[in-house]
Order: C-alpha cells, then structure tokens, then sequence
C-alpha cells in the first residue's frame, strides 16, 4: 500500500501536546491504540485541571466570594463550550454526569423506572450496543414492565433497518442506539432512526461515546431526544460524562440523584426541584473534570472535527488495506470507512485476542481484547473475544505498520 | 469586583432599612411568591392594575439580603403608575442601571429575584384567564 | 482570649503544600474559610493526578498492556489505602461513587427503592441532614410507599435521643444519620444510633462527608452498615465519593448505575452481576479521582488523623471564644467543641448572611452563606440562612482574627 | 514484565495447541462452569471421585487464552489421583509455580481462572448435599 505523503492533521505537533507519548515503555516508543477505551490526554487538558485546583479551586453555584464565583464561571463556561461542539440550542440543554454510562442511566430511570413509561411499554435497541446501553433498559423491564426488542446486525456490521421498520409499532416508546459501534466501527444512520421512532411516537437515545470524540455532531440535524458521551474518550479528564437533551425531552425526565443542587425547595417528605439542567446534577459535580472537558472541546475544536474525521478515514483505510490483508487475519464491521469510525476489530487465526494483547504489549502496543463491553455482540458472531485497535488523532500509519509488524510476530509463537 | 462600600451604597442600605411598600396588599390583580434556590431568599410580589391598565398600587414582601430586599423596594417604586405593559417590559438592565452597582454573578441572581416574581406574577395570572 | 503559643499542626509548613494559597486576593493574604464545601488540595494531591495522566493513563480492570496494569494497580491501591483510612476490614467494602450524593443514594436505590424495602416499611432520618441525606429516601417513600420519619435537633444543636428511642420501631427498616452536620457542627452518637437500629433489626446509614476529612474514623467501632463521604471535602480531587458498606450489607443491595465493569455476563434483556464492590461501579470511573484520593488520604494520614480533630478543637474553641462573644453575633450548634466539629453558624444582628458574605469576600475572607442544603433544619430554627465558617489543616488562629476583624467592618456597614 | 518468549514458554504453547483431558466427563462427581467476567474466558471442570474420595478421573472444558487453557490443561495432570481434600486445598501458588512463567495482575486472572472453576465445583456440590 502507499502511504500518502502528507497526513491531514500535523501529527508531530500533536503528539508533542501528550506528555504521555514521550514515555518508552520497555526502550520501545508508545504505540497507544486503545483510545475507544479512553483516550490520551493534551497538556492544554492536564494544565486546565491543575490551574483549576491551584488557582480558583471552590465549589460552583452558591458561593458569595472570587474563587467561588471564577469556578462557576469556568464551569458554566464548559456547559457552554459543549453545547457548541454538538451544536445545542442552549448550554441549558446539557448536563453533566460521570460517564457515558450515567447518562445512559439517568434516561432509563428518569424517563423509564421513574418516569412515562407504562407496563407493556416498548424499548427497542439493537444487538451491537455497549453493555451501558443494554443493561440500564434491564432496569426498565425489571421494575416497570418495559418489553425489549432488539434490532439484529447483518453480517456485514450494519443494522438490519427492514427489521427496524418491522419492530418499530406505536407501542415503542423508546428506540436507543449506538452513534458509533465500539466493535465493529459501524456508523449508525441515527438521523434516519430517530426520524422514523419520531412517527410513531418515539424518543430516541443516542449512545456518542465513540462518535463524539471523532466526527462532527450536530444535535440538530440528527434531531435525537437524549444524546451521551464521555470526557474521558475525547482527550478529556475521567469522571466527566455529558447527556445531551432536547428541552421538552429533559422537561419530561425525572432525576435519578436527589441532594444539593438540584432542588429548588425541600422539606420533611417533600422537594421541588431545581430547573434543567441543574435538576440533574444532585451533589457536588466534578468541577475539575468539566473544566478539563472544556478545555478538551477547545483542543478538539482547535483541530476541526471534520479534520479530526478525516484523519481517522485515512488510518483506517490504511490499516483495513494493511491489517486486514494479512492471511490469517480476520476484520469484522464495515470495509468502508465511509460508514466506519476508526475502530478495527480482529482475529488472528490459533491465537487468542489476549494472548495477541500480550505479545503486541511486549512490543509496546497497546490495544484491547476480550469482549468490549459487547457480549450480546459477540454472541451474535459467535466470537469468545476479539482484538481491537482504535485511532485517534495522535496516531498516524506508522503505527499502523508497527501494529502490522506485531501481529507477525504473534502469528509466529502460534505457527 | 467592587469594594464593599461601592456594593453598599448609602442608597441601597436605606432602601434596605426603610424599603418603600412593603406588606400585603388586599385586592391585588397579580401576585407571585417566589425563592432563589441557591440561597432562600423569599420575594413576593403584588400588584393592583387600574381600568385603564395602569399599575395603580404595588407591594412586596420578602426576606433576604440587602440586594434583593432593596432592589424590591426600589422596583416597586418604578413600578407605579406604569402601565402594565410597560412594566411587563421592564428589562433586567433598567433595575441594574437603578441600583447603580456592579454585581457578581451570584449577587445578580439576588437583585434581579424580585424583577423576575413581578414577571411570574403577571404571566401567571393572564396564562390562568386565557 | 489568649492564643496558645504554638499550634499542634505545623500550619506555615502545611500552608506551603496549597499553591492556592499562595495566591492573593485583591492584594490581600487568601483566608480560605469554606472547606465544608469543598477543601483546598495540596500539591500532592495535584501532582498524583498530573501524573496519572502524563504517565500512565489508561483505562481500569481489563487491559493488557502495561500502562493499564499500572492504572489498575494504582486505582484499587486508592480503595486500599481508603479501606486502611477508615478501618475497613478489606478493600472489597470500599465503593467509589462520584460524591457522597451518588453513594447515598446508591444505598437509597439499590437498598430501598431497588432492593428489600416494602410498602409501609419505615425509614428513620433526622431534621438536621443535608439534602443528599432527604431527597434519595423521598425516592423511596414516592416508588415504594415507604414512611419517612425524622427525629428532631433540640435548640442546642444535638439530637433529641429520647425521641429517637420512641420512633425506632420494628417497622424501621433504614435508620440514616449524619455523623456531624454541615450546619452546626453537631457530632452525633451514631455507635449508639447503629447499635440500638440493630436491636430493631433496621441498617444503620451514617452520611460522613463532614466527618471523614476531619476525625478519626473506625467503621469497626462505629458498626453502621453503610457510610458515605467525598474525597473533594478531604484534600482530594472534585467527582470521587466513597461508599462503605459492610459485605453483608452490600451482597444485599442492587445496583444503581447499570454498565461496563458491573458486569458478568450480559445477554440480551438479562444480565448477571460482578462481585462486591465492582457491581456497584458501571462505567469507566473516574480514575485520576481515586488516584487523587489516595494521595490526599496519605497526606491527612501522615498527620494523623488524631492532630486533625486536635488542631480543629483547639481553632474551634478559639472562634467561639473570639467571634460568639462579638456583641449582636449569634452561633448556632453545641457550645462544647468535644462535641463540634470545625464549622461555626453564625448570623449577625440585621445584617443578611449574603451580605456578610458579600462584606467579607473584599477583605479576602471565603466564607458560604445560605441555607447550606440544609432547608429543614434551617425551618426547624425559623432562619432565612446562617453565615458559615469552617476550618481545616491550613487554617490557624490567625484566620480567625482576620474574620473577627471582617464581622466588626460588617457591623459598621450595617449599623 | 516478561518477554513474549517468557510468556509463551514452550511448555504452555504445548498444553494449549494440545490440552490434556478436555471434553465433557459424563457421570461425574462435581462439575462447575464459570467465565471471567472481565474477559468472557470460559473454563468448566468435572471431577469423579472414588470411593475412596480419589479424583480419579478430571476433564475440562473451555474457551479462551493459552494462558487460561494451558492452565486448565496443567491443572488436569496436577489433579488426577489426588485425594479429594489435597485437591480441594490446592492453592494459587502450587499453579502458578507449574506454570513457571510471571504474570501480570490481569493475566493472572487467566491462569487462576481453572483453579477457581474446579474450587468452585467441589464446594457447590458440597453445599447442596449438606
Ligand atoms: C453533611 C453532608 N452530606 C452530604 C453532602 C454532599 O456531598 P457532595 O456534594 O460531595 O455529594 C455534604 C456536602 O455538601 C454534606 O456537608
Ligand atoms: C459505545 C459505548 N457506549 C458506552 C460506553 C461507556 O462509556 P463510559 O465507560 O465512559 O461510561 C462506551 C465505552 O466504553 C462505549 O464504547
């Protein structure tokens, strides 16, 4: 394969921003290609935080004094910054959560256990989400009386939409999918689900974990309800979730944390709550962790989320052409990096994903195996595990070429 | 951010000391109660509008800081004889421009609680009649 | 009132380990009086977090390669050291949450709402919890039908414990209890609580988030079944909580946040459940949180937990010697500080708790005013908000001068 | 940390390309499955035992890494004609030690698992007859 001269983002300078990146581990340079788990983080991120606990380290909203109120404003600044990066309305659409994984929580029991939904009600999801988008809706069938259906992957990594048409009736209430597959890489035509739950009535829940860090989001084209993501996957700091709402959808939700914050009045047996988004973040946030996300849009933003995509694009069809090719290799989701984010998945034949896992460790490559999360996946391939690496924007083709150099080796122990 | 002698000026502290109507006020065309979450403070807010749509008398209760009981008191005093659309339409700049102090985020939310149940007064009740 | 000679903790040498403060505020010396709210963090705190994310940052529990071994080994090295902070018998009953507020209510959901409560069962608070400690149980009351009832504060600030003896019945399931208030200070007999909530057969819920940070704390002599604290209060970073529980306790109660890692096996509308305590924590944590926390125990265990309470009393006394007697200021909560952690009500005759606030910040001086999530208790003794200053490890007597001297500049303003 | 060469020493890439005992065990005495929820690793183990409370004959069962099934191979040949109180009371080290390679924290896991699944078998068993 040729390698294009010239990549789209300016990779040395990048990889200067992530103190990390100049670590060795074992005389060998860092070759991280694990970023679907969590990315790596930029200095400008690192500094964000540490400026915060150094210099205006205070607890947000109610404080009467400097520090108090700077911290509020950087806080509040990060709402804002967010709102803008997924093109929201209002910062007033966006909370902030711990994960990804909260988010998706705090739907399923302010929407679901706690809020509209009725014995018999409909949730439709798909085989291919993460666990954080399977097990809360558990939650909704368990105590409320919720049936789930599932929308089945074709072979090739995409959703069956004929199927999704057949599930999809007026006793659907809530259709929830992934953005972005973290196994299969699978772009999701979310904007035409959402469209079509819409019709009958629907709201409809996007899991952006894995989309949000690396492609343009406009929440206004895609016109879902609720939308998650996680800071940490986006060069931001961990603990630090984000759910995105439209204003009526976040009207209708229930809290999931009662506390501080997020009341407006409280009384022996009885509170009112607080307006959203602030409703939903009962105790104290993690302050820290937002500003740092904030400082992560501006990192992102700084490099143009189309710019960011495309640089994924061109790795991962460098590596789906290099990877993929090798005998003995086996790739799963999409071939076409249109409609594929920059996660590659794989087999090497007799050799198991964690046993590839340690030997590319070895040579100072990090990447994932084992199920990802996503064992009703993985049953529907009938795989026990699989390998995956994953791009970012700190990654270019040569560690694509180390990657390919490492699963030789594997290839050799288990010959 | 202002001294504490720019923040409590001779005019705010005797708005605050002597507030001008304050108390209930029996026959009212509008009323609203309302507190700032973050803090408690408490403002309630009553007006009697005239035939010809004029505010005719007005009142607040409360209890709170200096800010927001003296914003209150000075509001309520630009709040008479206007008519009612014109109070409607009262925007946040005009109370501060009165106040004639500058104010923290926080301390904003204080001064501008008895501008925002004047607000919730009257739309509450035309949204009840419509 | 003469000032001892020598305080117990080396405060110029601990005042040294805070970069904030260091900083000046409007020319004037930092006097940080909030750290009910949230505490200042020392360097070592800042730079275990920096370095986490410049060395070794990756994700937890499931990767194979060497800097996610390292992440592990230093995350559940945090949950050790916590388990030693507070006398845990093994790691496994130390649960990380993001705030007091999440355990709380993890214990309200997973034990109450989720979990063995049953309609008519009666749950057992007091008037003087914070919000965190109210609203999760109204939770359980509205989805459960469970009965809330609270055991009132005398006007000196403790717990009428007659009372209690007459609400605890065998219909009390849940008895949950602050172990010192974030309003007057109170420390509350809660071995005495737990012990006599077990002789009806209820669980004991202790809220520690303001007496972790500041005294000893030995869960074994204590013998609640669950405690609750936040590392943002205790030197540690913003958007980690700590849930204790016993292994009973915790076997016993289900899980809040559904997700990665809380997992076993997941299959399509079903799922099985990790141990204790990894059930508990769905989604990726908030790792350089924990990581943070474990620096900030070792700095408060380097002091010793002993000289913490000690340096307090002596820093409590002081003020209530100094600022109780300003004519026309009013405390509020125990007069014996045996009896009171460092935080000290106050209010001052016609001037409004914000505008204390408001006069003090231009001196430099960070204290909260409000209701301090605290609504019942502050209509249990018929106040709009209290003014509240709170002391720590970086505090000394000095500071307490330099409030006294506000409280006068206050006086003049509204005299 | 080790090598690859370390790691995959010989002896573990031999137990893994051509396991001793593993099928199913029909007529067994204990039998358990469990998998290693971080990784979906899956071992089942089956015992017979003797009168005179002897393994005398042990099979696993499974999917997963070398590791995990070498382990279970080794495991295998450590177990038969072993007193069912010897077997029982095996501990982490005795495995590790045969499998003489150095292991990470998660990787241990791999290798314990088999250990684990054969305890887990001979317990549950005990539990329901008692
Ligand atoms: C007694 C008490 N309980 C609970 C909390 C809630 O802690 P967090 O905001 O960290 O969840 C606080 C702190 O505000 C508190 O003082
Ligand atoms: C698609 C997807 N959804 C949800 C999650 C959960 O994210 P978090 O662990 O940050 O809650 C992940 C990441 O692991 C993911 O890849």
């Amino acid at each position: 394969m040729a390698k294009p001269a010239k990549m789209l983002l300016n990779v040395p300078a990048i990889k200067a921003d992530f103190p990390i990146l100049q670590r060795k581990v074992r005389d060998r340079r860092l070759v991280y290609l694990d970023s679907a788990a969590t990315s790596q983080k930029p200095k400008q991120v690192i500094d964000a935080t540490t400026d915060f606990y150094s210099r205006y380290n205070a607890n947000v909203h109610r404080a009467i004094y400097e520090l108090g109120e700077e911290a509020t404003r950087e806080y509040e600044g990060a709402r804002e910054k967010v709102a803008a990066f997924i093109g929201a309305k209002s910062p007033n659409e966006i909370v902030f959560t711990k994960s990804t994984t909260e988010s998706l929580n705090l739907v399923a029991y302010g929407y679901g256990l706690k809020g509209k939904l009725q014995k018999g009600d409909e949730i439709l999801g798909t085989v291919m989400e993460h666990h954080s988008n399977h097990v809360p809706w558990h939650f909704v069938k368990d105590h409320k009386g919720a049936v789930l259906k599932y929308v089945d992957v074709s072979d090739d990594g995409t959703l069956k939409m004929e199927q999704y048409d057949e599930l999809l009736t007026k006793r659907t209430k809530i259709v929830t999918v992934a953005l972005c597959s973290n196994v299969l890489g699978t772009i999701n035509p979310v904007k035409e689900i959402a469209k079509r739950a819409h019709e009958v009535g629907a709201v409809c829940v996007v899991d952006a974990a894995q989309a949000a860090p690396h492609m343009p989001i406009d929440v206004q084209d895609l016109d879902a309800d609720f939308l998650a993501f996680s800071g940490h996957k986006m060069l931001g700091p961990t603990g630090i979730g984000i759910l995105h709402g439209k204003p009526e959808a976040l009207e209708a939700t229930e809290p999931l944390l009662g506390g501080g914050e997020m009341i407006r009045e409280v009384h022996l047996g009885r509170a009112s709550w607080n307006d959203v988004p602030y409703r939903f973040e009962g105790g104290t946030p993690n302050i820290a962790g937002a500003i740092g996300l904030g400082a992560a849009v501006d990192y992102l933003t700084n490099l143009g989320m189309e710019s960011v995509r495309a640089h994924e694009m061109e790795i991962t069809q460098y590596a789906l052409d290099k990877i993929g090719r090798i005998n003995g290799v086996t790739t799963y989701g999409p071939k076409d990096v249109k409609k594929k984010a920059g996660v590659l998945a794989f087999t090497i034949d007799n050799a198991h994903p964690h046993d590839v896992a340690s030997i590319l460790d070895v040579e100072g490559i990090c990447i994932r195996s084992g199920h990802h999360c996503a064992q009703p996946l993985m049953e529907r391939y009938d795989l026990p595990a699989t390998a995956r690496a994953s791009f970012y924007v700190y990654n270019d083709l040569e560690d694509v070429d180390v990657l390919a150099a490492g699963i030789k080796k594997v290839q050799e122990v288990f010959a | 951010m202002p001294a504490a002698s720019d923040l409590y000026q001779e005019q705010i502290l005797d708005h605050y000391k002597h507030p001008k109507n304050k108390g209930p006020l029996p026959g009212a065309t509008f009323s609203a109660r309302d507190t700032n979450p973050l803090c408690g403070d408490e403002v309630a807010f009553h007006l009697k509008v005239d035939r010809s749509q004029r505010v005719s008398d007005v009142r607040f209760e409360g209890r709170g800081c200096a800010i927001s009981q003296a914003s209150a008191s000075m509001l309520t005093t630009m709040l008479k004889g206007l008519p009612l659309s014109e109070a409607e339409a009262l925007g946040d700049d005009a109370l501060v421009k009165k106040l004639g102090i500058s104010l923290s985020a926080v301390r904003l939310n204080c001064a501008l609680l008895p501008l925002h149940v004047m607000r919730l007064a009257v739309r509450e009740k035309k949204a009840a009649s419509t």
